[in-house]
């Protein structure tokens, strides 16, 4: 069962509290920046299959930056 | 194969950028706050009072009637708010400067009286808003634009835990301190303050949370070693547990 | 209803308030006011109100800030000192056009100064002893009747304006009893202020009542809007002539002076002297034009006050280039008679005595 | 009709009680009354006095400096008071604690009434207050003194009015003192 | 000595509060003034002063009155609500003839306002936002050397007259910074507080530094002996005259808005306008009898503030009977420039543009 | 064979009659001081700071210099009388509705930095100066003009026990709370005031002594029978002992 | 060794504490008011040899207006 | 002489520490001066500027509202600034971020620097501020660029002293950048 995390890069200022708190230790931060200058964190595309989706990026996140997505067999 | 979204963010959380420094934990804060009274349902029938500090701002971020009270008088604006819609939940969002320092008669009387409120107590150990001036929970050796030495014990006396203070006057249902430092400390966090929001609901009493959280611009540290900051230095001092359970006592 | 009942000051502002349809009282003890919190302690929860004893004159404000941010009828009363501390929030009340009434029974000062009647905060009751432009309505009682009445009226205004309401006593009128006819108002709460207070956002956004102006040219809207609101106040000025058409000289003072002044003026006008009286009741707004309509007739002017010269400033800024104001101040700390203003009416006069 | 009254005394003696009393009974009498009570500089103990003024017209000042007329308890308050006393003005003397001779009969009006005395001799020491009230309204006749005796229950709490005969008695035995 | 160093406002008073021999500084953080304690928490232990982070700014205030009754030079410093969270202090200060410097770097009001400049505090300031008659000297500097200076004068004065003395600048003055030419003062010590101040009854019967004033008479002998020194206290006043002598129309205004409108006078005069400026340094006392002496010349006035009118009563009641004088507010909220102000004078100079 | 006067009344108390009631024991509490700093020999280097309440008038019998503060904020000018005169001794003589009330924020933070002042805090229960309002340590039941139907714990709160919470703060050297209701209880009150002062006088930090008092006037009660209510009402509600003394920790 | 109370009768309230305090039993409320108009405490004479000199009543006095002397055998 | 100068853009380019260093050095060069900071309303974040005022007579106004020169550093500050400079003022404009066209050459001076990369290619994109200083001070040559260089110590702490070099260089990467 697949999961991937979503950054909504506007929203993100790069303080890297999900990288702490991510068990998988995929995410890092881009040498992207936002509009309002900061660089924002990412999950490189190739080591998304290794996320859990258990949102712990999304919970310690304090700008609501984070949107994590599972895929569940349907019923 | 169906992709079902795991983060719901609640409605009243408003769809906008914070004010706040990277890493600064009122954002975790607030969100706790949104999920709690998510939870209960009482979103439409909460009235919030903001006091002055970096969460001035709470009303921007929470789609809630709110009130915005004068530095440290958030306990008794919130005591007038609470005598005049006795249904409504009320509750503060207030940092340590203003619940610890200026507002410390209103929070001792309010707790006291056993006002049915909950109080949402940040305690970054810093002046946030102002500029990272010296607060009453301030650690010893922390330094401060007004104690640049770092605090003094013998010159500016010991840090003020407040929870042990409020758990220990009669008016208190319940009262608890949590960090937002981890992610279990988050989700206790979370337990804690829907807690207190359904002792107010019950009727039970004052109820109030110190959430122990970061200041990274005015510890002058990136958030991630603030937010370790957390686990070592702070909690040692301010503990972490549940510091009056009216509840539980009753159930003795 | 009309029935005379004998009643204190103090005991009239809160039969008032209670008639007034006042939900929320918070206040902290302090002399010459006390008989207000301690009628209202037994009366106002049996009328289903909530009587709150603050732990402190900041605290009862800014209970009464946050009541009055669900648009309830509330009031605080206290005295000088305790209405210096309140002061922070009076401005934040103002600031967020938050209804309220403030009652001071003003004492002596500076400092504890006695527990005996003054009127040595008329500035800070007229130009907002806190901080930032603001204005609160005061109204200014002379009798127990008009203690009643005002304080009444009071809630209305607040409400109306969205703005504290200052009922400004003295330890004189707080203490003295008259007969006091009391009526029901024709208002004891206020429904259009549902469009405004705090309820718990249903079905709208949230609302929010702050003071807090950041974003630019927002703070200046804000107090171009408080503007317009203190010169719509004018339509509530008030005040009471006697004997003033054929005088020569008016005598300005208001609350216990006035009155006691008018026992002054009825004993020289039976003694041939012309003089008058105007007692403001309103004493923001001022009733500048009243004046000064009476100083383009020509005639002269005394004010007096229970202080070193304070409303005398409103005086002669009302006629100003037309004419100006004697003053004449009895001092805080004795106690006023009609005796005490002969030899300064007649001085003002001219007349020899 | 216009007259206005201080009455004072010690803090125990009931001054503010028969002020209270005079005035609620100007107000039963259909007058336009005003009563204001002044303590002494120190808060507690010392001694006290009220101001009462009864008139057909709205009153103007409730304080008065040169009285027409005065209830005079103890010897400490004539020394303040009776020289504001205007030209032939009432003064009511309890000369059970001051001595008549005190008070200057040549300016002014004094009815001497052993109040206390009187008081015990009704068997209770503490109406001297009624008595005092009683000879004073004789002889200022400023109302008709059952309209006074009707104003006690005004004045004397429920809890107490099995008392109010004996007021009535102390009213009465301090205005016949008067007549005689 | 004399060399310039480059100092904001704020640091230019917590420099001059050094210089001048403070003991004791108590103070809570509030912007735009954190630079005075922040500079002072490192710099006042090291002069052997006293430096304590008050728990509010009532607490400040009172501290400032124990300090004071001790005869030691004090400060406390804040901004506009805090400010009005120490009018009961004050007033216990005045009543009780203590010495202390005040700073309040006014911010925008009422209520939490901004934190941008604003004059909307001169009501409080100059009339007492307290309780009761009684006066604070109030200085209002326009320059960086001129904060340093009066803040020097203040503790002067304040110990000269036993009363407290506000210095009363804004968020421009706190945060601009100007060349300051430091310079030592001549007093920095006040011994002849050795005879009133509180040391430890030696050899003699315990002072008493009070304000309750209960005895027949004594509360009017204080009131009486305050309006004495009150009166006493016109020996003081200060102010800038520039370009008055052959003006039509007299600017009247204070502080960094006197300074910004020096720039607009300067350039309209450049047009051949007669416009002149008259800056008054002391705010209470007020420089009546300049303003007068200019109204008996013949010239117009106008007056203007970054408030909605505040002042300008002051300049009416300096000049009345004589003239009048016109009125140009600028919102707190918006920042002022010289532009601003050059329409309301060319309308008051009856000029087009 | 000759005649020795047991009494000696110390000379900085001053030899006039006070304008307390009947029975009203803040007297005792005078001489107690009186005696303590006689006794330290402490009497021409002390500074005392007099606050609102029955009490204000303490500046008439104790022949001491004198500041009157504003009400409840002695403990705030007693930090600017220390600072500014560290060598002197320094206290506050506060009311319950003075120190526990409208000055809760003052004390606590005063404590709390450790100044080096001494507090007697003189607990009647009631508001005396102003005519027996309700006071935070009014206990549950008591009838005062403002709770006329007895204090209430569910509308009013617990009567705060301020020697309870001084003793938590990190600045406290001394907390103990005493009583004058027996010649047992005035000699234990006069030994820790006492203590207080020398604590002071040695630097230790901040002292707090409560006594626990009568105000026969405002309890309507007979002096004696007010004087028996302190030990059948007062004491089981406000134990006496010693709730803090760093000596004894120090010591262990 | 004899010992001896002394009322300052113009200090005492009346308010009886000493009463309460007397471990011999022997003050009483007079029928004597003083100035202030207070019923003062007093020992009647006739029971003066009964006290202790134990100062209790002194103690107590909220009002400090007893004195209290004790007779010594000369050295 | 005088000459005033509005210094803008984002929080973090250092437009405060140039604002400081000119105003210094105008002290240091025997000029009356004037330096103010202005935060945007929100107070963290955002935007930043500052007004420098440099004259050889007392200055009245330190907030100028039409200025007589601008260094603008990022975008929005030229918008919200460059209508406000007067006719034929002085535009310093850092071009690394804002296009040069943007900025309206026909009614002002227009001194266009790649700010960023001249910084860049001295090896600190953070002197972008320095580079901007060094043209406006050659631009306007409103004093001598060594007086500008002297001052650098007034405004760097002596914990970052051993960068003063660095920053001279960027200085007089920025002023040749004007001589061309
Ligand atoms: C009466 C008053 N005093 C001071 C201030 C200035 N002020 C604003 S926020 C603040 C302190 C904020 O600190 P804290 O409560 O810890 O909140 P934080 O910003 O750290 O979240 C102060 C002192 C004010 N607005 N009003
Ligand atoms: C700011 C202010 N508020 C209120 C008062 C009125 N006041 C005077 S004394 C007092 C309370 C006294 O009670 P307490 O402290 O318990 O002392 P006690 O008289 O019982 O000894 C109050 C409320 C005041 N003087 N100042
Ligand atoms: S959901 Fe879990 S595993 Fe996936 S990125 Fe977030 S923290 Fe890492
Ligand atoms: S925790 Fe949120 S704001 Fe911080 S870096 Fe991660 S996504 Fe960005
Ligand atoms: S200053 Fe501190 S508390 Fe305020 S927003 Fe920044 S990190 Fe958060
Ligand atoms: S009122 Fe109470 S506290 Fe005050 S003097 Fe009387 S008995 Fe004592
Ligand atoms: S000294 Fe002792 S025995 Fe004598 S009267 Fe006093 S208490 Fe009684
Ligand atoms: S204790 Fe003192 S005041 Fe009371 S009755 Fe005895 S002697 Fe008199
Ligand atoms: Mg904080
Ligand atoms: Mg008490």
């Amino acid at each position: 069962m697949p999961s991937r995390v979503q950054f909504r890069e506007d929203r993100c200022k790069g303080c890297l509290l999900c990288v702490q708190a991510c068990p998988s230790g995929i995410i890092q931060q881009s040498s992207r920046f936002n509009q309002q200058g900061y660089k924002v964190a990412e999950v490189p595309a190739e080591r998304m299959a290794e996320c859990k989706g258990c949102a712990f990026c999304a919970i310690m996140c304090p700008d609501f930056a984070i949107h994590v997505f599972k895929t569940k067999e349907a019923a | 194969m169906q992709e079902i979204r795991v983060t719901n963010y609640p409605e009243v959380l408003v769809d906008r950028p914070t004010h706040y420094c990277p890493g600064c934990q009122h954002g975790i804060a607030h969100r706790l706050v949104a999920e709690a009274l998510t939870d209960l349902g009482v979103v439409d029938k909460t009235i919030a009072v903001s006091s002055i500090g970096c969460s001035v701002f709470l009303y921007n971020y929470l789609n809630l009637d709110t009130v915005e009270a004068p530095h440290g008088r958030a306990p008794a604006v919130a005591t007038g708010v609470k005598r005049a819609r006795p249904d409504a939940v009320v509750f503060t969002y207030q940092g340590d400067g203003d619940l610890a320092s200026i507002g410390m008669a209103e929070i001792m009387h309010c707790a006291n009286r056993g006002e049915r409120v909950t109080v949402i107590f940040v305690n970054n150990t810093v002046y946030g808003m102002t500029g990272g001036q010296m607060a009453p929970t301030t650690l010893v050796g922390q330094k401060t634009t007004t104690c640049p030495g770092g605090r003094c014990l013998e010159r500016e006396g010991a840090p003020i835990r407040m929870s042990e203070i409020i758990a220990s006057l009669g008016g208190t249902a319940y009262c608890e301190r949590v960090a937002v430092n981890t992610v279990k400390n988050v989700l206790g966090a979370k337990k804690a303050i829907r807690k207190a929001f359904q002792y107010q609901l019950d009727g039970k009493g004052f109820s109030f949370v110190e959430v122990l959280s970061t200041c990274p611009t005015n510890w002058r540290m990136t958030p991630v070693a603030a937010n370790e900051r957390v686990a070592s230095e702070m909690i040692p001092y301010f503990p972490l547990g549940t510091f009056k359970d009216i509840a539980a006592t009753e159930g003795a | 209803m009309s029935e005379r009942v004998f009643l204190k000051g103090n005991e009239a502002i809160a039969r008032a308030a209670l008639a007034a349809g006042m939900r929320c009282y918070f206040g902290y003890p302090i002399t010459p006011q006390n008989d207000i919190p301690e009628l209202l302690s037994a009366e106002l929860p049996k009328a289903g109100g909530e009587f709150v004893q603050a732990e402190s004159e900041v605290a009862a404000a800014n209970m009464l800030l946050g009541a009055a941010a669900c648009g309830v009828r509330a009031m605080t009363t206290s005295s000088s000192p305790g209405i210096s501390l309140m002061q922070e929030a009076i401005s934040y009340m103002a600031g967020s056009e938050l209804p309220g009434v403030i009652v001071n029974m003003n004492r002596g000062g500076p400092g504890l100064g006695d527990i005996g009647p003054s009127q040595g905060d008329y500035y800070q009751a007229t130009r907002g002893g806190g901080h930032g432009d603001y204005r609160t309505l005061v109204l200014a009682p002379g009798t127990v009747q008009e203690a009643y009445d005002l304080t009444m009226l009071a809630f209305d205004l607040a409400f109306h304006y969205r703005n504290p309401v200052m009922v400004l006593g003295d330890a004189i009128l707080g203490q003295m009893k008259e007969p006091v006819t009391p009526h029901t108002p024709a208002r004891t709460a206020d429904p259009e202020a549902a469009s405004w207070c705090l309820q718990g956002a249903v079905g709208r956004p949230g609302r929010i009542i702050k003071s807090l102006f950041l974003e630019d040219g927002a703070l200046a809207g804000q107090n171009t809007r408080l503007a317009a609101k203190y010169q719509a106040m004018e339509a509530e000025v008030r005040a009471e002539q006697f004997l003033v058409e054929d005088a020569e000289l008016v005598v300005v003072a208001y609350g216990s002076i006035g009155r006691i002044a008018k026992s002054t003026v009825r004993k020289l006008r039976n003694a041939g002297h012309k003089v008058g009286l105007v007692r403001p009741i309103t004493l923001f707004p001022f009733p500048s034009a009243m004046l000064r309509a009476l100083a383009d007739q020509g005639k002269r002017f005394l004010t007096l006050e229970h202080n070193l010269g304070q409303m005398v400033d409103d005086v002669r800024l009302a006629i100003r280039t037309v004419a100006d104001s004697a003053f004449h101040g009895h001092l805080p700390g004795n106690l006023p008679t009609p005796n005490d203003f002969e030899a300064p009416i007649l001085t003002a006069l001219g007349a020899d005595h | 009709m216009y007259m206005d009254a201080i009455i004072a005394g010690f803090g125990g003696q009931g001054v503010m009680l028969i002020g209270n009393l005079l005035a609620y009974a100007g107000m039963h009498h259909g007058l336009e009354v005003t009563y204001i009570p002044v303590y002494g500089p120190e808060m507690r103990g010392g001694t006290a006095n009220c101001t009462v003024v009864l008139s057909d017209e709205p009153i103007g000042s409730p304080i008065i400096h040169t009285p027409q007329s005065l209830i005079i308890m103890n010897g400490p308050s004539l020394t303040k008071f009776a020289p504001r006393l205007v030209d032939g003005g009432v003064l009511v003397l309890n000369t059970s604690l001051v001595p008549e001779e005190t008070a200057d009969a040549s300016r002014v009006r004094v009815i001497g009434v052993p109040a206390n005395e009187i008081a015990d001799g009704i068997g209770n020491t503490r109406m001297a207050n009624m008595v005092a009230l009683g000879a004073y309204v004789a002889a200022t006749e400023v109302m008709p003194l059952d309209v006074v005796e009707a104003s006690l229950s005004s004045v004397i709490s429920s809890h107490y009015s099995h008392l109010i005969p004996k007021n009535v008695e102390a009213l009465r035995a301090g205005a016949a003192c008067v007549k005689r």
